[in-house]
């Protein structure tokens, strides 16, 4: 079993992909002869060639609608978007092309393309290169959404989301690339739609994706020591959700906290929120908490983003009151 | 490698395309007069020799992306009249099994990818087609038709762009016909050719008289064979204009009387007939017409008489659903 | 008191911004000469001339963009976005520029600017023209957004808006224009914010905006029938949420369903619900439902559309299932 | 409407200007290396003769709006070195009280709003500036400063077709400095010299040395006096070079080292030096120099002492939180 650094782990993913089949192409800003700004596609350029690992001129929006059509036409493109951030830019090909054509057309078209992209604060990039925009591409139907917590999930899920027949939003975290953990030997998958229990617990579900799993676990270490045993979901899927493992989740805690590094208003953790209202209600002993950034740009200065990012204070405190 | 024009049985075969879509649009006119449509129907009266023109020597492997006003090039591509007009009608036996309605036909079969109802958003679709097209070594090719309204929109810069520093199989195929919705050409762009973008490109460019099919067709099969032979792009503004306003909707009042009259007097339907007339009997072109409203009158009592769709839940659900 | 159609009172509200202020002008696509293709601007760019009422070419990325500095620059600007669907081509400009500056820039800067659109389905208008996308603006900070839902509304709404502050997101829907209903004489506003109780009960709470308030209605006169007495909430301001209004209503009923016309998943509906769970879980008898479009894109023909779109049948049974 | 060179007191101004940016960046990049500063610096050494020298004849009044890359705009425009340095490190004292970071700094009383990290974006809002500009009947102008990079953004192609169409006093300019990113313009670019597309604008156009400010100056003020007086958009292609790599976050290795050689041999302050040098004593530029580095270690030292900023809910809260 290997330790790799998530950015490596994506990098694996993206290699074997491409080495199995030569439908697979990359392509998006820097990720050629640079390797990528994050370093994800580092050494693919040199490998499969400047065909197959492309930069691109800066035209997110074009590119995307790009992505879309070259994989109906056959290909199984990979676009980069450098920044969460830029995923406006990427909408009109997401929610009036991508999203539309396999149903409308009559199952005529397949759609197999992943764009990989990273949000998220932490990093001092400011209010244009830090959010978290979950709920933005998983209000998208005909889509799928994914957001890997570790290495192992970040290889797994990537070469899963590279063979699916139709488009997947693969979200990275611009603080985790740099995480070493265990991945797979072999050419192991995971699959996508499924949530992955990361701590048991009795008292409390917390339900957290990407970064938040891992301060939902320190949250949880923390509420251990007060006694509470907190169960720790990590998504891993944004949409579908794992309606399964959830609702089992909450069947055994009868209290949920949902964190979400995204903005509260209309934002992901309300979809989980509501969820759990319309299949788990009678097993909840107390409101589902939110745990969310505040509905305000990121700001630049630290102590102003350290306030505004969710952390596991914020978990603490939020499962503090819902199981008290 | 200039190419002859079109063969007379090629002409014919043109001219009779063209009739085809007037009565189509004529019929629809009709229908409509008597509540028998749906939504607004953006006829192309006036534009036949531009869509059908520019498509009569594609393969049916070669693939075309069309607009809101795309019956033409749906007829000009090979699209059966019926299911054409089944689909227009939301009839369970259209392309799209109804789902798609007359500004997003679609027939992956035809290599037609489809018609669009975002303006420009064919352009950047073709150019992702191209790439894939490119990166398999196939020697077909992608054409969009497009607007003067889109040729102002974001993508199109985009995707010029790119498509002529990737030296991409693309032909942009302009239909300058003089209004954006009911705004004029001249409220909307700041230049009265767009062809003259094409040196930001460094892209080949050509403005044609768009209500001659002959001319439409020799300039599309020129940009055709250079892109097939890997000379990249061309951009082909072909001048025209819409006789019967932007849509069954539009309560007109914005144009003027004069010009209408000026370019009715140059019909493409017209100007073709007149040059076949010097090839052929008269007969065979009375004839023809004859047939070509039969094939209308037949699609449309076929499609009128055909049975709507009964809605299913789409059966890829976990692409279609967030929930499980 | 006059009674005009819901396009009427839209038109009156500008015509009497625009004279109140110099400072506001209108622009967006066929909204000059031709009135708008909803004619909600006819007749203004003569009273106000073409320079305050302007035509523009189809850029909607760089319109809105402009309609955000334009406002920081002393003007007061209100652009129509013609179709609801081409919200993500203006994202990019709400979500990373209307939304920061004014946090960002510590108050140095204001945006009094209104986007105008209009979205929903039941015209046969297809998968491009006849979404609802409330979730995606409503979740942007810094953003306010209404949904008026009927003439008076539209009126007073309308001109709040205009005089408010910061940027404000209009949205009215197709299916409501020819509603000819009362309208104040005088020159009365409607403050944002602010929800309306339309219809008292005791039983159940319906939660709704714009259009889906009428079906609502139609489905409480049903649900009278049934002996269920069901309580009408017409949210009008999407964002920020009355609270008050709702949690009142709550208090009263013990039971809600919240009916939007958007995507359920991450749509505007979980909001509701997640907020009802944040304030009212001990209020509540029963978890709250949700009615909304199923997770698919709109289908043009009749059926299909009649099939997709939330109405009093919806309705009818959630409430059901909810009181049960 | 030719304009002479600048005074020789102006000359001077803008080499003191320009001593300060080079010092300026000098010590973000002496304080990165001792992980004093926080996410990527955009450093412009090598291009301070395109900020400062388009900037010098702009009044208070007059409206730029900048990039990633801004710190000559932003000297250039008067904006004080101390509230740019503490703004850069996230400061109470800085220009947004450290919530903008340095790419994002704006200063409205000083007429610089702002810069920006979405790429492009400054485009679009110059264009809206200069039309409430035009509007309000004020005869300031707006500038943009933009990088060879976000020319192939569509924002770029839309606002230059709505800016000359409708005669906006605003001046596009463009700062070729070779690279977007770490990809080279002739992957990025299909032309060479970008200022080839304004004739598809009709929009007068200039190439001129980025890295002579004498010559940057004329080519401005001509531009600047046609904006003011009337006449339009002008689009500026200043050929420039950037020494220091993309940030401080660029591990290089892309850059030809002979490129950059030759490039450093013109440095812009070298140009600028030897010209002043034939019209005044070099004691009085060795003088300058030596007040400018004062200027900028006094603006450090005291930036680097200042408070940071505390955190606070924006007052603002109806805006920024979707809750009441
Ligand atoms: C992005 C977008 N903006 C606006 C519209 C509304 N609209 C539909 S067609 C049209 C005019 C298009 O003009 P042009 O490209 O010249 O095509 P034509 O109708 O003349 O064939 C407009 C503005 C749209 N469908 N999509
Ligand atoms: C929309 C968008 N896409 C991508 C980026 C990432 N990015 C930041 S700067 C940059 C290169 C910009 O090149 P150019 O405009 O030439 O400016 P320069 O850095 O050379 O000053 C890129 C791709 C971004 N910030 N915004
Ligand atoms: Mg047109
Ligand atoms: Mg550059």
């Amino acid at each position: 079993m290997a330790k790799l650094r998530y950015a490596e782990a994506l990098n694996r993913a993206l290699r074997e992909e491409m080495q199995r089949d030569p439908l697979v192409f990359l392509f998006g800003e820097d990720i050629g002869s640079y390797g990528g700004v994050f370093k994800v596609t580092r050494g693919l350029m040199d490998e499969f060639g400047a065909a197959r690992v492309r930069d691109t001129p800066i035209s997110e929006q074009t590119l995307t609608a790009m992505a879309v059509s070259a994989a109906m036409a056959g290909s199984r493109p990979v676009l980069e978007i450098m920044y969460a951030d830029f995923m406006p830019l990427t909408l009109d090909a997401l929610i009036n092309q991508a999203s539309i054509y396999e149903y409308i057309w009559a199952d005529q078209v397949r759609m197999p393309f992943v764009l990989r992209t990273q949000g998220g604060g932490g990093a001092g990039a400011g209010a244009q290169h830090s959010k978290s925009l979950d709920s933005l591409v998983a209000h998208i139907p005909g889509l799928k959404a994914v957001a890997p917590a570790t290495p192992w999930d970040a290889y797994g899920l990537l070469k899963s989301a590279i063979r699916d027949p139709g488009p997947v939003i693969f979200l990275e975290h611009k603080l985790l690339y740099n995480m070493r953990d265990e991945v797979p030997d072999g050419e192991e998958t995971v699959p996508l739609g499924r949530a992955r229990l990361v701590r048991e617990g009795t008292d409390v579900s917390i339900i957290a994706s990407s970064r938040m799993v891992h301060e939902s676990l320190l949250a949880a270490d923390r509420l251990a020591g007060e006694g509470i045993a907190a169960e720790v979901v990590d998504l891993r899927s944004l949409r579908p959700l794992d309606l399964d493992t959830l609702l089992g989740s909450v069947a055994r805690t009868h209290h949920a906290v949902v964190v979400n590094e995204g903005w509260r208003f209309c934002g992901y953790a309300a979809e989980v929120s509501a969820t759990l209202m319309d299949h788990a209600f009678d097993d909840l002993d107390a409101p589902v908490a939110r745990v969310t950034m505040p509905d305000l740009p990121i700001p630049y200065s630290e102590p102003l983003e350290r306030a505004v990012l969710p952390g596991p204070d914020e978990i603490v405190a939020a499962v503090r009151r819902t199981v008290a | 490698m200039m190419t002859n024009g079109p063969s007379v049985d090629e002409q014919i075969e043109i001219y009779r395309k063209m009739v085809v879509v007037r009565r189509m649009e004529e019929a629809l006119g009709a229908l409509h007069k008597q509540g028998g449509t749906r939504g607004p129907i953006h006829r192309c009266d006036g534009q036949e020799a531009v869509g059908v023109g520019a498509t009569a020597m594609l393969r049916s492997s070669d693939q075309v992306t069309s607009t809101h006003r795309g019956h033409a090039h749906y007829i000009g591509k090979g699209l059966d009249v019926h299911r054409v007009v089944a689909e227009i009608l939301g009839k369970e036996t259209g392309y799209c099994r109804g789902r798609a309605g007359h500004m997003l036909v679609a027939s992956a079969a035809d290599g037609l990818v489809g018609g669009n109802a975002i303006v420009g958003a064919g352009i950047p679709a073709a150019t992702g087609i191209a790439l894939s097209l490119q990166l398999q070594g196939r020697d077909d090719v992608a054409m969009c038709l497009f607007g003067d309204g889109a040729a102002q929109t974001g993508i199109c810069h985009e995707s010029m762009n790119i498509a002529a520093l990737w030296k991409l199989p693309v032909i942009f195929l302009l239909e300058h016909n003089q209004y954006g919705l009911t705004v004029h050409h001249a409220a909307q762009s700041s230049v009265a050719d767009l062809s003259v973008r094409a040196a930001g490109y460094a892209m080949p460019a050509e403005i044609v008289d768009g209500n001659d099919s002959v001319a439409v067709y020799i300039a599309a099969a020129n940009a055709v064979e250079r892109a097939r032979s890997g000379g990249g792009p061309t951009l082909i503004e072909a001048k025209t204009y819409r006789l019967e306003g932007f849509s069954t909707s539009d309560m007109g009042g914005y144009q003027d009387e004069a010009e209408i009259a000026l370019w009715r007097a140059r019909d493409p339907l017209t100007v073709a007939r007149a040059r076949l007339a010097g090839e052929i009997d008269t007969e065979v072109l009375d004839g023809l017409e004859a047939d070509a409203a039969q094939v209308v009158d037949d699609a449309f009592a076929a499609a009128l008489a055909d049975p709507p769709p009964e809605f299913e839940l789409h059966p890829a659900s976990a692409a279609y659903s967030g929930g499980a």
